[in-house]
């Protein structure tokens, strides 16, 4: 077997699920490989580990960041994309006039640094969001719960069940997806040198996960969820269920392309429409070659479309 | 002839808490009166049963957490002192290594700690973090303290053609004592929000996580009660450091230094 | 020598000199100047007491000797620099360890030089009993009267049997009794150990009873006005005490001191 | 009667220059030697090309983040001097504050920095939050300087009936000043830190980004040696506000305290 | 009063006791007792010697009357409590504030008073004239020989003209021209502002010449050996130092002394 470190962008949940199921249910190993999982975490910069050489793969958090790469000229290329839609999500309270998209420039809005420098510059430019409404958001929704007029950002299938236990109510969720907003997400990343020296072995990891995911989306998933829960102790059933129940119902995983390309496709065109997107927002530079940033090499073979229920 | 008082008396233990429970008693009724919501503030019987309640887990992060701060208040203690002592060897020596001491102490580690990891591991990453934290507030009392030897009493080292390692042994670091221990009080503390915050920033990987990533994680669930209690248990382990640090100084200081001994005897 | 007095010894001693300041000047940063062109010589042997009003520059002096300051102009030339690793000294102030015990302050000279606590002890405890302190040994600094705190940085000159004593006012804070008996006991340590003294006090009778020679210095940049030898052959005892020479001394010393005075006060 | 030396000699400024001079050069060879990528070590020479080329960008969040740490540490020494005489008063004081002063200074702000979030305006969060760090040593240095005071002197003061105001200000306050300023200088640089940490946990809100926010935007892109950049401005600022308050210590100390003088005088 | 002096008055003086200790015990933590049973009256106007071997008791007793230490038994009873504001002490350490000058450490009095520097500093500089340190005005202590600095301290103490003065061995670090000099200043100050000083001295002459009373104290728990006093008529000039009278007391006290040393020597 091929030793393989793979790194995580935050703390073991249903949203990595496919990668567990392919560990949990020997998928990677019967691809000849022995994969172990580092999570993430708030301050864990999953590429900068892989461009150091600390991991083989990691996963990406959207597509803004794969361009950044190619800016900096860091050789790492993301080589597939386990979500079709980015989860990420705005939430407002219901009921105070915030309850459509476009209201929802003028409110506070809690939003982490990552989306600062990133999804935010361009809903600037889109929608006319404002920096002087923008607040931090540290993976607490008590200010949010505290301000009724603000908005948060979130990721579709986490901080909407929390609102729900804690804050006793169901607040609006507005998929950025939908406005527009087409980035890839839980991407694999890997060095280009190591797409050079062992493609076969990038291959194999990127055919096993979608494996996995088709089978953490559609067979048993008891023992990824029991690693999930290992991993991360503070994971409930309930959270797992309800993000595993968001992702079917959305299609986070398995949609559009994916419906006929299979788990983890990436096209040309989508990436040409969100680059350009992106670019006229100004949140990357224009003249940048992105396609050095992607490879459709090892993806778009159908690979486990069969285990997808009729 | 050193007197035999005891070295705590019940004031020392009984005032404070008189008063802290005082205040949470205020808290309590603050919350119950304004009707304030768990999430946004939680009353203190509501975090003392979730204290108990999750007990297990809480201690076993505790533990976690009072171990990263043991060690690098030990390793920050050592280096420190060390430090300062080969700054007060010579002036050229201060000059050429105080300002990257100075460096060290205002690199915000949290800012930088995603780099951390690429040079470290993450255990050793948590525990540069922490160390760093409490280093300097320890490096500059003991280098005050060894700086501010009375010239007399340099003097008559000098004459007894003392080395230099006697004039430490016997004059300079009993003469640092006091400045060192109020830095060590103070390094005890931040060596424990080093813990925390070097644990927010460069992570424990999965089996033993530390009270930051409790907190954190009850945080991003909304689990507010839980958060205070993983908090009080933060408070009191500063508390208990502290304590043990000013007992120790007692201890070392009654008898001779102004700042330990009371004026009419 | 303009101040001559009948029964002292005018002759030079032939003794070599330990250590010579030659036109020694020390001019302190703040720009006082508290010795000029200042020239001293210790011989070997002898008992030297240094006289002089308050301020003149007798600590000075001491200090220079010890190598605790440097001068700003002149040398100090030593004929046997190994004496300067055997200098016993007692400042003006007692100067003690706040943090140490009576015994462990006297003990530190020796434990400087190497010697075991056990070694040590006995020395220690005939240093205190001669300065009436044995019952203190444990005791810290800040539970000693003035004189005690004195008589302990004594004891912790006299127990490394210095070659070259120095001693600022030792005995100022000792009453006449303590302060007899102490100078009775350091001439004798004197004698058995044949160590040199350099000496300085404002008492003119206790300068008269103990040295062999007094140099009375001036307030003028510390310049010397008087200098007084006295044959160290006679001994010192109560006969001497009431004898016609340690009268003479004393007038002579007095009146030196008085001269020096009134010339410096404008 | 004092000296006139000038306050800094050109070797206070020569000497640390050319030691962190040197340790770059080894650095700047060490990375052309290994052929270390810039996202994972940048060159000096990168750094500092990229210093000069956002310049604009850099600075304005240089001064943003200098703002708060400045203000924080008035507010800081105001309040740890300002607790430290009311804690000398009476022990009893002492026993009943204390405790919060040390709860306060373990208190993890990044991880409460949200719920401050909820209590508190964006930039006073941030203030309390700077404030929170620099409070500590502040408070306990001067509460140790204040305790410090020779007996003999307080006799002195005792006798001639002053009253509890006037021994402050002509007693215990320049008796204090030492360890005082040693407390400045620790905090002068924690408060720096602090106000670093404090906009990543609180945030200013748009218009004005600090230096941290900075910091980790550039982490996200990946911009290491814009990263390094922004590290170099705080670590200047960090020597310089030390260097500042070590020149204050030495003109306020010199001529009478021991940490301050030379000895052969 | 076993040992009788000739022109020595024995009579008791009926002026009132201004402080009176009664029965005192100062008991240290230690387990050292300094003083018990302790007893002495200091009456109006009188200038009280306490006389004694080192570490007898002498600091203490001052300690407590100034209230800076409290006794572990008996009582300190003021006759007019009033004078306690206007008390000024001499400790046997200088005790200056080592950041400020001279000036301003004999200012410190006045200031704490609430003098303002322009009206104090006539009376600031009388006082430094007194001890000859006006060209020493803006030195630091630390610039300042031990003589010089002791008389900073007598200086301080003199600037706010006390009713009641206590002084510790003021004149042991100065040579005997000053110090002459100081005692006639003293004794005239005295005169003028008919203070109250109680004074401890390890100089019999000095206390012979001085004092209308002299008490000598004992090793053993500062029990009194003998008590002298001395008519306060007598002129203390050159004549007294020479007459009769002032040799008897020296030689009474001297025995008193000595009988107090032997005594507790075992
Ligand atoms: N703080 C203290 N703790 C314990 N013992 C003390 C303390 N202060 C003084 N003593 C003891 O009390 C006794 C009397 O001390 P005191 O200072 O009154 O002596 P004194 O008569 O002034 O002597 P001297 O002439 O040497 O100054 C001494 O034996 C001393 O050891
Ligand atoms: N560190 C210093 N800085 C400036 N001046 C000083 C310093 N030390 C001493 N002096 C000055 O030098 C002169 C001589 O001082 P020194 O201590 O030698 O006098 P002394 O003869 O020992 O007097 P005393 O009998 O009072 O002890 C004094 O005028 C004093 O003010
Ligand atoms: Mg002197
Ligand atoms: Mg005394």
């Amino acid at each position: 077997l091929d030793k393989v470190r793979f790194a995580t962008d935050w703390r073991a949940q249903a949203e990595h699920g496919g990668f567990y199921q392919a560990v949990a249910d020997g998928t990677y190993a019967r691809y000849g490989l022995d994969v172990t999982i580092l999570q993430g975490g708030p301050q864990l910069n999953a590429r900068l580990l892989l461009a150091a050489g600390r991991v083989d793969f990691a996963m990406g958090a959207n597509t803004i960041q794969m361009f950044e790469s190619v800016q900096q000229n860091v050789p790492v290329v993301t080589v597939a994309s386990m979500f079709q839609v980015d989860p990420v999500i705005f939430m407002s309270h219901p009921g105070v006039g915030l309850d459509r998209f476009e209201d929802l420039p003028k409110a506070t809005a809690f939003i982490a640094s990552d989306m600062r420098a990133s999804v935010w510059q361009w809903l600037k430019q889109a929608y006319g969001f404002k920096d002087q409404n923008a607040k931090p958001y540290n993976f607490n929704s008590a200010p949010f719960l505290a301000d009724k007029t603000s908005i948060q950002e979130g990721i579709l299938t986490s901080e909407p069940y929390a609102i729900e236990r804690q804050g006793g109510f169901t607040p609006n969720v507005f998929l950025l997806h939908d406005y527009g907003y087409d980035s890839y997400s839980t991407t694999i990343e890997t060095r280009a040198d190591t797409i050079a020296k062992t493609p076969d072995l990038v291959q194999r990891f990127v055919d096993a996960s979608i494996v996995g995911w088709y089978n953490y989306l559609y067979r048993d998933n008891a023992q990824a969820n029991a690693m999930i829960k290992r991993d991360n102790p503070e994971m409930t059933d309930g959270q797992i269920a309800y993000s595993l129940a968001k992702m079917k119902a959305r299609g986070i995983v398995d949609s559009g392309d994916a419906l006929t390309h299979g788990v983890g496709v990436i096209t040309d065109a989508r990436m040409k429409s969100f680059f350009d997107k992106m670019a006229k927002a100004g949140v990357v530079p224009a003249d940048i070659d992105y396609r050095r940033g992607y490879t459709l090499r090892f993806i778009g073979k159908k690979v486990g479309m069969e285990l997808r229920p009729k | 002839m050193i007197p035999n008082r005891p070295a705590i008396a019940w004031r020392d233990i009984g005032v404070p808490l008189a008063v802290l429970l005082a205040a949470l008693a205020l808290w309590e009724a603050l919350v119950r009166w304004k009707n304030i919501p768990p999430y946004i503030l939680p009353a203190p019987s509501v975090i003392l049963a979730k204290l108990i309640e999750d007990r297990e887990l809480l201690f076993s992060s505790l533990l976690v957490t009072l171990g990263v701060t043991v060690e690098a208040l030990i390793v920050a203690t050592v280096c420190g002192v060390a430090l300062a002592l080969l700054i007060a060897q010579s002036k050229w020596l201060e000059r050429a290594l105080l300002p990257f001491a100075i460096t060290l102490q205002v690199t915000p580690i949290i800012a930088i700690a995603p780099l951390l990891l690429v040079y470290l591991q993450p255990g050793n990453a948590v525990l540069v973090c922490a160390f760093l934290v409490a280093f300097f507030p320890i490096l500059s009392n003991t280098s005050l303290g060894l700086a501010s030897v009375d010239f007399g009493l340099r003097d008559l080292f000098d004459l007894y053609r003392a080395s230099p390692w006697q004039k430490l042994i016997y004059l300079r670091l009993p003469s640092a004592l006091p400045q060192f221990l109020a830095g060590l009080r103070i390094g005890g503390g931040l060596a424990l929000i080093g813990a925390i915050v070097a644990e927010l920033a460069a992570g424990a990987s999965g089996q033993g996580t530390g009270l930051a990533y409790r907190i954190v994680e009850a945080g991003f669930r909304l689990d507010i009660p839980r958060m205070f209690a993983a908090l009080a248990l933060i408070s009191l382990s500063g508390l208990a450091i502290y304590g043990a640090l000013a007992a120790l100084s007692y201890v070392l200081l009654r008898g001779w230094h102004e700042s330990a001994r009371a004026q009419d005897e | 020598m303009t101040l001559g007095a009948s029964a002292v010894r005018e002759t030079q001693v032939t003794a070599p000199a330990l250590v010579a300041l030659r036109a020694v000047g020390k001019t302190f940063p703040s720009g006082l100047v508290a010795l000029a062109d200042y020239d001293l010589d210790v011989r070997e042997g002898e008992f030297l007491t240094l006289l002089g009003p308050s301020g003149c520059g007798k600590s000075t002096v001491l200090r220079l000797i010890a190598g605790l300051a440097n001068p700003t102009a002149g040398a100090i030339d030593w004929n046997a620099p190994q004496v300067k690793n055997n200098i016993g000294v007692v400042f003006q102030d007692a100067t003690l360890l706040p943090w140490a015990s009576v015994f462990d302050n006297v003990f530190l000279p020796l434990r400087l030089k190497g010697v075991a606590r056990e070694a040590a002890s006995p020395r220690i405890e005939e240093a205190l009993a001669h300065v009436g302190l044995l019952n203190f040994s444990r005791a810290l600094p800040r539970e000693l009267s003035g004189g005690m705190r004195m008589r302990c940085a004594i004891a912790r000159a006299l127990v490394t049997r210095p070659t070259l004593m120095m001693m600022d006012e030792p005995f100022a804070a000792l009453d006449e009794v303590t302060r007899f008996k102490l100078n009775d006991d350091l001439l004798a340590l004197k004698r058995r150990f044949g160590a040199t003294i350099v000496f300085v006090t404002h008492s003119v009778f206790e300068a008269a009873y103990l040295s062999t020679r007094i140099v009375v210095m001036s307030r003028r940049a510390g310049s010397i006005i008087d200098e007084i030898e006295i044959d160290p052959a006679i001994p010192r005892d109560d006969d001497y005490r009431s004898s016609r020479t340690f009268a003479d001394v004393c007038r002579r010393a007095s009146r030196a001191l008085r001269v020096s005075i009134e010339e410096a006060t404008p």
